[in-house]
C-alpha cells in the first residue's frame, strides 16, 4: 500500500462501516456509539492529509490510479490541496450532524446512520474525484442520503420538503449527465486531465453545450438565482440538524465540483484558456452572482422561519462568491476557496443552533424562539459570534473571507461587485440583528436547558468547535488564505 | 398560460439542442474514445469487455451505483409499512400458481448463471441481478407479499446478504489495495487472469461480478417489494 | 443517417419531458417526467458506442469490429441509478400523499415567499 | 440675432458681473431667455403686489428683496461666461427663493426640504467645475460644447436643481404648499436656471435627449392623477422640463435653441395657468378641483379666457407659442423614439388640460369612484384689475410669441412650424387626449393607483424596496412546477450566453 493511494481510503472506509454498523445493530449493540467512535476516525483520516503536508513535508496532489490504470482508461482520485482543505470540515461537520440529528426517544429510524456513513463516503469521494462520470455517481449518492436525511423525521412536511428537493437536485443531475456526455462525445473521455487536453480539437459547440448544462445543474445544486427555489422548500421539513450538514458538507462538495470543472478546464481563466480566447463564464457567473447576491439577502430579510432565512442567506453568499470567482485572477479565486470553507462551518453552527432551539421549542420561527438564548452564555456567545462571521464583521475568519473576497475584487477592477457584496452584507446585518434580538430579548427566558440529553452536549461542543474556528481563523486567515491560494494555484496548473 | 409558457421553455431547450447538433455536425468529427474492446483480454482476461470495464476499469463508479441501490433500498424499506400486502384482489387459477412455482427454481439459475458467466458471456452481476430480484418479485405478486416474505426471504435476510455482499466488495477491493499497490486492483494484485475464455479467468472480476450480483438482487428485491407494501 | 435522427429526437424527448414537468401537477406524472428525461440521456449514451455492422464487444475473435464497450458501461450505471432514484421518489410520493392526503404538487405548496 | 445689444443694456448689471472680467457669452439662447424672465418678472410682480397684500410689512420687504434678486440673477446667468460666476448667479437665484420661502407660514417645514437639495446640487456642480478647470486649464466656459470634464457631476446638479422628472420631488413638496403669488413668481426663476445650466454646460449629451423625452411622458402620467389644482401644475412644470431637456440633449444646434425657446415658452404660459390657479384658490378656498367643480368657475369670463389660453399654448395647440416650440423639438428629435415620446406627452398633456378646464370651468361630471366633497363658504373677490392686466399681457405673448422663430430659425423661414403637416402633428395628439379624457380616464385612474407617490425620496426608495422584495416573493409561490421553470429559464440563459458569446 503507497501513500498515493490514500484518498480511497476517505470512500471505501466509510462504505465499508455501513454493513459492519448493520452487523453491529443486528448483535444488539449501540450502532449509536459505535457510528459516532467510527466517523470520527473517518473524519481525522481527512485531517491526515492536511497535517501531513503542512508538517510533514507531504507533497500534496495525492493520485490514487483506481485498479492501477491510468486517466484515460480508469478512474484517477486526486487528493489536492483544496481537497484537503476541505475534507476536515466537511467531516466534522458530518460527525457533529450525525451525533445532534439522533432522534433520540423516538424508534431508531433503520438507516440513520447508515445515510451518515453513505454521505460521508458521497463527499469525500466527490471532492477528491478527477473523473466526471465518476463525479455524477458520487453526486447521486450524496443526492439520495440528504434527501433521505431530509425525510426522517417522517411527517408529510417532511416528506413533502424531500420530495421537493429530491425532483430539483435530479434535474440537477440530469443537466450535469447531459453536460458529461456533451463532453464525452466531444472529447471521448471523461477524466478532467485528459478532457483538459483534448478541449482544443473538440467541437466548439458541443463543448459549450456541455460546460453550459454542467455549469446549470452545479447552480441547481448550489442554488443560485434563479435556480435556487426549490432550495428554501427542500429544507424547511427538513430536521435542521440535517439542513445545516446539508449546507455545509453538500454545497462545499458541489463547490470543489465547480472549481475542477470551471477553473480546472479552463472555463474561466486558468493557463490553458482551453474554452476560447474569450470565455463566455465570466460574463454569466458575474450575472447569476449579483442577482444570487440581492434575491438572496432580500428573501432572508423577509423570512419568519429560521431555516428558511439561513438557506436564503446562504444563496446570498455564493452569489457573492461567483461575483468573485467570475474575476479570473487567482487571488480572487482563492479568497473563494477561503469564503467556502468558512460558509460551510459557520451556516452548519447557525444550523446546529437552530436544530438545538427548534428540538426545545417545537418549531423554528423566529418569533417562538424569542428568549431562546437569554439565559444560556455559551449558546449566545456562539451564536453572536457566528453571525458576526456570517456579516463579515471582525474579529472573525468569515470578516478575513469576506475582505479578503473585496479586496481582490477591487484590486481585479470589479468595484460595482464589491458594492454588491457589501451590500449584501449590509442587509445581513439587519436580518441577522433582529433574529439575535429577538432571540436575546424578547419574551420571558423558559426553563433552562437540559443537560441531561446528549445531543445538548453535542450541540454545545459543536457551537464550541464553529466559534472557536471562527476566532482561532481570524488569527490565522493568513495561513488558511495561504493554504487555498495553493490549491488554487494547483488548480490553475491543470489536474495532473 | 402555464402551458404557452412551458411549450415555449421546451422549445428553445430543443431548439438549443438543435442547434448544437447542426453546429457540431455528425459525431465522427469528435475524438473517439479508447476504444477497450482490444485490450480486454490482456489486462483483465475477462473477454467480456462492458463487465471488464464495469468491474476493473471504472470498478470505482460500479461500486458507486451499488452503494446507491443499497442507499435507495434502505431509504425504501424504511419508509414502507411492515404490512403484507397481497398483490392482487384476485387469487390466480392453480395453473398459473403451479406454473410459476415449476418456473421459479429455472429463473432462479439462469440469474445465477448470468451472475458466474459474466465475464465471458453477456451479462455481469447487474443484469444477473435483476433476475435473481425478478424472481423474488415474482413469488410476491403470484403468492402475496406475506407470503413471499415468510417463505422465501425474510426481509433480515434479504438485508443480511445485501450487507454482507456490500462488505465483501469493499474487502475485494481492499485486497488489491494492500497486495497490488491500487484499490480494486485486478491483475495488479498477482491474481493469475486464466485462460480467457474459460469460467476461471479474469481474476477477481468473477467474485465482483458475484458480490454485485448478490447487492444489486436483494436491493432491488427490497425496493419493489417495499414499494408493493405500500 | 441514423445518428443525427436519434440524436434529434432525443433531444425533443427531452423538450416533452420538460414541458411535463412544467404542465404536470400530478406527482407521478413528473416522476414519469424525469424518467422519460433520463431515457434520452441514455439514448444518447448508448449511442455513442453505436457502430454499424459492429459486433456486441464480447472479444472471441481479435480481428473482428466491436461495438464500443465504454458507453455501455456507462448507460448500465445511468439506468441502475435512474431506477433507484424513481422507485426513492415513487416511495416519497406515495408517503407524502398518505400524509398530505394530495397528490398534486399545487396543492402541496405550504411555503411561500 | 435681433438687438443683442439692446439687450445687453436692458440686463440689469451687465455681463461683467462682480468684476471678474470675462467676456460674456451673448447669444439668441442668452438673450431669449434673459428676455423671458425679465417680461414675465415685471407682471408677476404686477400681479403678486396685487395677490400679496395680506403679509405683513416685514415679509413683504423680503419677499421682495427676493423677488428682485432672483430677477437679477436669473436674467444675468444666461450671459455668464466665467464658470465661477455662473457658480454665484446659480446660488443667488436659490438664495433669491429661500427669502421668497422664508416669507412663508410653513417655513422650516418647506426649507428643510429645499436647502439640503440645492446646497446638493451646489457641491454636485462645484465638483463639476473643478473638474473641468483641471482639465480644460481654466475656469471659462467654451462657447459651445459644455463641459471638457466632470460631465457627471454637472448632470446632477442640473437634473436637481432643474426638477427633472425623478428628482422633481423637491419641486413638488415646495411649491404647491407657499401663497399662490409666490408659486407664480418661484415657478419661473429656479428650475430654468437650472435648465439653462443644463444649455450651457451639457449640450447635447448622449441619452439625454431620450431621458428628457421619457421623464416628460411619465411626469404627465403624474400630473394626470393629480385633483388639487398647484400639484397638479408642479407635475406639469417636471413634465415641461422635460421637453427642454430632450430638446437641449439634441445633437443639433436647432434642437438646442429650440429646448430654451420652448424654456422662454413655458415661463409665460405656465405663469399665466399658475396666475388663474391662484385667482381660483383664493375665490374658492381650496385647492380640489372637483370641489371647485361643484360652483362652476366659467362664470369669470376673462379668468376663464386666461386659462383656455393657457391650457391651448401648454397642450401645443395652434397657433399657441406652445405649439411652435413643441413642434420644433419634434421636428429635431435625433430618435424616433423620443419623437414618440414626445407625442405620448403631448396627448398626456392635452387629456390633463381637458380635465383642468372641464372640472374647473364647466363643471363638467364627475367619473365613479371619485369623492365629491363639500364646498367651503366662498370669497368674494375674483381678479383685481392689476392681476387681470398681468394675465392678459401674458395671453397676448403666449400669442405673439410665435413669431420669434423667424427670427432664431431663419433658415425655416416659418416654413415648418406652419406647415400645414406640423399644424396636423400638433392637432392630433391634443384632440387625442381631449378624447381619451371623456373615454378613458376611469380606465386611466386606475392604472395611476400603481404608480408609487410623490413622497419624499427616502420613503419612495423604501416603497420601492419593499415592492421588489414583494415581487420577489410572489415569485417564490412554492409551487414545484414554478422552480422547475425558473430552472429550465436560467438553464436556456446560460447556454444562450455561452452559445452567443
Amino acid at each position: 500500500m503507497t501513500t498515493s493511494q490514500f484518498p480511497v481510503l476517505l470512500i471505501a472506509i466509510p462504505l465499508m462501516l455501513v454493513p459492519v454498523a448493520f452487523f453491529v445493530s443486528q448483535a444488539k449493540l449501540s450502532v449509536r456509539g459505535f457510528a459516532i467512535a467510527s466517523l470520527g476516525l473517518v473524519a481525522m483520516l481527512a485531517y491526515a492529509p492536511l497535517v501531513a503536508a503542512l508538517g510533514f513535508g507531504l507533497v500534496l496532489p495525492l493520485e490514487a490510479r483506481m485498479g492501477g490504470w491510468g486517466p484515460e482508461l480508469g478512474i484517477v482520485l486526486m487528493l489536492d490541496p483544496l481537497a484537503a482543505l476541505l475534507l476536515p470540515i466537511t467531516n466534522t461537520i458530518i460527525v457533529l450532524g450525525a451525533a445532534i440529528g439522533f432522534p433520540a426517544g423516538e424508534r431508531t429510524p433503520i438507516p440513520y446512520f447508515p445515510l451518515w456513513f453513505l454521505l460521508a463516503a458521497g463527499s469525500n469521494g466527490l471532492i477528491v474525484t478527477s473523473d466526471l462520470f465518476n463525479a455524477y455517481v458520487f453526486l447521486e449518492i450524496i443526492a439520495i442520503c440528504s434527501h433521505a436525511l431530509v425525510a426522517y423525521r417522517g411527517d408529510g412536511y417532511a416528506f413533502e420538503s424531500a420530495f421537493k428537493y429530491l425532483i430539483a437536485g435530479l434535474i440537477g443531475s440530469a443537466f450535469i449527465l447531459w453536460g458529461i456526455i456533451a463532453l464525452f462525445a466531444a472529447t471521448g473521455a471523461l477524466s478532467l486531465s485528459v478532457i483538459v487536453d483534448r478541449l482544443p480539437g473538440a467541437p466548439p459547440a458541443l463543448v459549450a453545450a456541455g460546460f453550459s448544462l454542467i455549469v446549470a445543474g452545479i447552480c441547481v445544486k448550489l442554488a443560485i438565482v434563479p435556480f435556487h427555489s426549490w432550495k428554501p422548500d427542500g429544507l424547511t421539513g427538513a430536521p435542521p440538524s440535517s439542513a445545516g450538514a446539508i449546507s455545509g458538507v453538500v454545497l462545499s462538495a458541489v463547490l470543489v465540483l465547480m472549481l475542477r470543472v470551471l477553473v480546472g478546464l479552463g472555463g474561466i481563466g486558468g493557463p490553458a484558456q482551453t474554452l476560447s480566447a474569450v470565455s463566455p463564464f465570466p460574463v454569466i457567473l458575474t450575472f447569476l452572482g449579483a442577482v444570487s447576491v440581492v434575491v438572496g439577502h432580500s428573501m432572508a430579510l423577509v423570512q419568519g422561519r429560521l431555516t428558511r432565512m439561513l438557506a436564503y442567506s446562504s444563496i446570498g453568499h455564493f452569489g457573492a462568491m461567483l461575483l468573485a470567482l467570475a474575476l479570473v485572477t487567482p487571488a480572487a479565486t482563492a479568497a473563494v476557496v477561503f469564503h467556502g470553507a468558512n460558509h460551510a462551518v459557520l451556516k452548519s453552527g447557525l444550523f446546529f443552533l437552530c436544530a438545538a432551539a427548534a428540538t426545545e421549542r417545537g418549531t423554528d420561527r423566529i418569533t417562538g424562539l424569542s428568549g431562546y438564548l437569554a439565559r444560556r452564555p455559551l449558546e449566545l456567545a456562539a451564536c453572536a459570534i457566528l453571525m458576526l462571521a456570517l456579516v463579515g464583521l471582525p474579529p472573525t475568519v468569515g470578516f478575513a473571507s469576506k475582505w479578503a473576497m473585496i479586496v481582490e475584487v477591487v484590486r481585479a477592477g470589479g468595484i460595482v461587485r464589491a458594492l454588491l457584496i457589501g451590500g449584501g452584507s449590509v442587509i445581513a446585518v439587519v436580518y441577522y440583528l433582529r433574529a439575535l434580538h429577538t432571540m436575546i430579548w424578547d419574551g420571558a427566558p423558559r426553563q433552562l436547558p437540559d443537560l441531561g440529553d446528549p445531543r445538548a452536549r453535542v450541540t454545545r461542543l459543536a457551537l464550541v468547535v464553529g466559534a472557536g474556528y471562527t476566532l482561532v481563523g481570524f488569527v490565522g486567515a493568513g495561513f488558511i488564505f495561504a493554504v487555498a491560494s495553493s490549491a488554487v494555484s494547483v488548480l490553475l496548473g491543470g489536474p495532473q | 398560460m402555464r402551458r404557452t409558457l412551458a411549450l415555449l421553455i421546451s422549445g428553445s431547450i430543443v431548439a438549443l439542442g438543435v442547434t448544437t447538433l447542426m453546429l457540431t455536425g455528425t459525431l465522427s468529427d469528435a475524438i473517439r474514445p479508447v476504444d477497450y474492446t482490444l485490450r480486454t483480454v490482456r489486462d483483465t482476461g475477462a473477454i467480456n469487455a462492458v463487465t471488464a470495464i464495469l468491474f476493473d476499469y471504472r470498478a470505482l463508479d460500479t461500486l458507486g451505483e451499488a452503494t446507491v441501490i443499497f442507499a435507495a433500498s434502505s431509504v425504501l424499506a424504511f419508509l414502507a409499512p411492515r404490512s403484507s400486502a397481497s398483490m392482487l384482489s384476485v387469487r390466480l387459477s392453480m395453473l398459473i400458481l403451479y406454473g410459476i412455482a415449476f418456473l421459479l427454481p429455472f429463473i432462479m439459475v439462469f440469474g445465477f448463471g448470468t451472475i458466474v458467466f459474466g465475464h465471458v458471456s453477456p451479462g455481469g452481476g447487474f443484469t444477473g441481478g435483476v433476475m435473481l430480484s425478478s424472481s423474488v418479485v415474482i413469488f410476491a405478486v403470484v403468492y402475496s407479499v406475506g407470503g413471499q416474505q415468510s417463505y422465501v426471504l425474510p426481509i433480515l435476510v434479504k438485508k443480511y446478504v445485501e450487507n454482507a455482499a456490500m462488505f465483501v466488495f469493499v474487502s475485494l477491493g481492499f485486497i488489491g489495495l494492500f497486495s497490488g499497490g491500487a484499490y480494486l486492483a485486478n491483475a495488479l494484485t498477482g491474481i493469475p487472469l486464466g485462460e480467457p475464455g474459460s469460467l476461471l479467468s479474469g481474476g477477481l472480476i468473477p467474485l465482483l461480478n458475484i458480490a454485485t450480483g448478490f447487492k444489486v438482487g436483494m436491493g432491488l428485491a427490497l425496493i419493489i417489494i417495499s414499494l408493493f407494501a405500500e | 443517417m441514423l445518428a443525427p435522427t436519434i440524436l434529434t429526437g432525443a433531444i425533443v424527448l427531452t423538450g416533452c419531458a420538460f414541458y411535463g414537468l412544467i404542465t404536470h401537477r400530478h406527482m407521478i406524472r413528473l416522476v414519469i417526467c424525469l424518467n422519460i428525461l433520463d431515457s434520452a440521456v441514455l439514448l444518447v449514451i448508448v449511442l455513442l458506442g453505436y457502430e454499424p455492422d459492429a459486433a456486441a464487444p464480447i472479444v472471441r475473435q481479435a480481428d473482428l469490429q466491436y461495438v464500443l464497450g465504454l458507453p455501455h458501461a456507462l448507460s448500465l450505471t445511468a439506468i441502475v441509478i435512474s431506477a433507484c432514484t424513481t422507485a426513492l421518489m415513487l416511495g416519497y410520493a406515495v408517503r407524502v400523499h398518505r400524509l398530505r392526503g394530495t397528490v398534486y404538487v399545487d396543492r402541496l405548496t405550504r411555503w411561500r415567499g | 440675432m435681433i438687438g443683442v445689444a439692446a439687450f445687453q443694456a436692458v440686463t440689469p448689471f451687465g455681463p461683467g458681473l462682480l468684476g471678474l472680467g470675462q467676456a460674456a457669452i451673448v447669444d439668441d439662447a442668452a438673450v431669449l431667455t434673459a428676455a423671458g424672465f425679465l417680461v414675465f418678472c415685471v407682471f408677476a410682480a404686477l400681479f403678486a403686489r396685487e395677490s400679496g397684500r395680506e403679509r405683513t410689512r416685514g415679509r413683504r420687504l423680503l419677499f421682495r428683496a427676493g423677488v428682485a434678486l432672483q430677477l437679477l440673477a436669473a436674467t444675468t446667468l444666461p450671459f455668464a461666461a466665467d464658470l465661477l460666476q455662473f457658480f454665484i448667479l446659480w446660488e443667488l437665484v436659490s438664495l433669491g427663493a429661500v427669502a421668497i420661502l422664508l416669507c412663508e407660514s410653513g417655513r422650516l417645514r418647506l426649507l428643510r426640504i429645499y436647502l439640503p437639495i440645492q446646497i446638493a446640487a451646489a457641491v454636485a456642480l462645484i465638483v463639476a467645475i473643478a473638474l473641468h478647470s483641471v482639465a480644460a486649464d481654466g475656469l471659462l466656459l467654451p462657447a459651445s460644447g459644455g463641459l471638457a470634464a466632470g460631465q457627471p457631476f454637472a448632470l446632477f446638479a442640473v437634473l436637481v436643481k432643474a426638477a427633472v422628472f425623478p428628482l422633481h420631488i423637491w419641486m413638488v413638496q415646495t411649491y404647491p404648499r407657499v401663497s399662490p403669488a409666490s408659486t407664480v413668481i418661484l415657478s419661473a426663476f429656479g428650475t430654468k436656471s437650472g435648465v439653462f445650466a443644463a444649455y450651457r454646460l451639457l449640450p447635447g449629451l448622449a441619452g439625454l435627449e431620450l431621458f428628457g423625452a421619457l421623464s416628460a411622458l411619465l411626469a404627465v402620467l403624474y400630473a394626470l392623477r393629480q385633483r388639487q389644482l398647484r400639484p397638479f401644475l408642479t407635475f406639469h412644470i417636471a413634465s415641461q422640463i422635460g421637453y427642454m431637456i430632450a430638446g437641449i440633449g439634441g445633437v443639433a444646434a436647432a434642437s438646442q435653441l429650440a429646448g430654451v425657446y420652448h424654456l422662454s415658452n413655458h415661463v409665460m404660459y405656465k405663469g399665466l395657468l399658475l396666475m388663474t390657479a391662484a385667482v381660483l384658490v383664493r375665490r374658492f378656498g381650496t385647492e380640489d378641483m372637483y370641489t371647485i367643480r361643484s360652483h362652476g368657475a366659467s362664470t369669470n369670463g376673462p379668468l376663464f379666457a386666461a386659462a383656455l389660453i393657457g391650457a391651448l399654448a401648454i397642450s401645443g395647440v395652434p397657433p399657441f407659442n406652445g405649439f411652435v416650440s413643441k413642434a420644433l423639438l419634434k421636428a429635431h428629435a435625433g430618435s424616433a423614439a423620443s419623437y414618440w415620446l414626445m407625442v405620448a406627452a403631448s396627448v398626456g398633456t392635452a387629456m390633463s388640460f381637458t380635465k383642468f378646464l372641464w372640472l374647473a370651468f364647466l363643471g363638467g361630471h364627475i367619473h365613479k369612484g371619485v369623492q365629491d366633497e363639500a364646498a367651503p363658504p366662498l370669497l368674494k373677490r375674483w381678479s383685481g384689475p392689476a392681476e387681470l392686466t398681468a394675465m392678459g399681457a401674458l395671453a397676448t405673448l403666449c400669442i405673439s410669441m410665435t413669431v420669434l422663430p423667424v427670427f432664431l430659425f431663419p433658415e425655416l423661414q416659418l416654413a415648418y412650424p406652419f406647415s400645414r403637416a406640423s399644424i396636423i402633428a400638433g392637432l392630433w395628439p391634443a384632440a387625442l387626449g381631449c378624447a381619451g379624457y371623456f373615454l378613458f380616464y376611469p380606465q386611466l385612474l386606475r392604472v395611476f393607483k400603481l404608480l408609487p407617490d410623490g413622497r419624499p425620496a427616502g420613503q419612495v426608495s423604501l416603497e420601492f424596496a419593499r415592492g421588489v422584495i414583494r415581487t420577489m416573493r410572489s415569485l417564490h409561490s412554492g409551487d414545484l412546477r414554478d422552480s422547475i421553470a425558473w430552472m429550465l429559464t436560467g438553464l436556456i440563459l446560460v447556454w444562450l450566453l455561452t452559445l452567443v458569446l
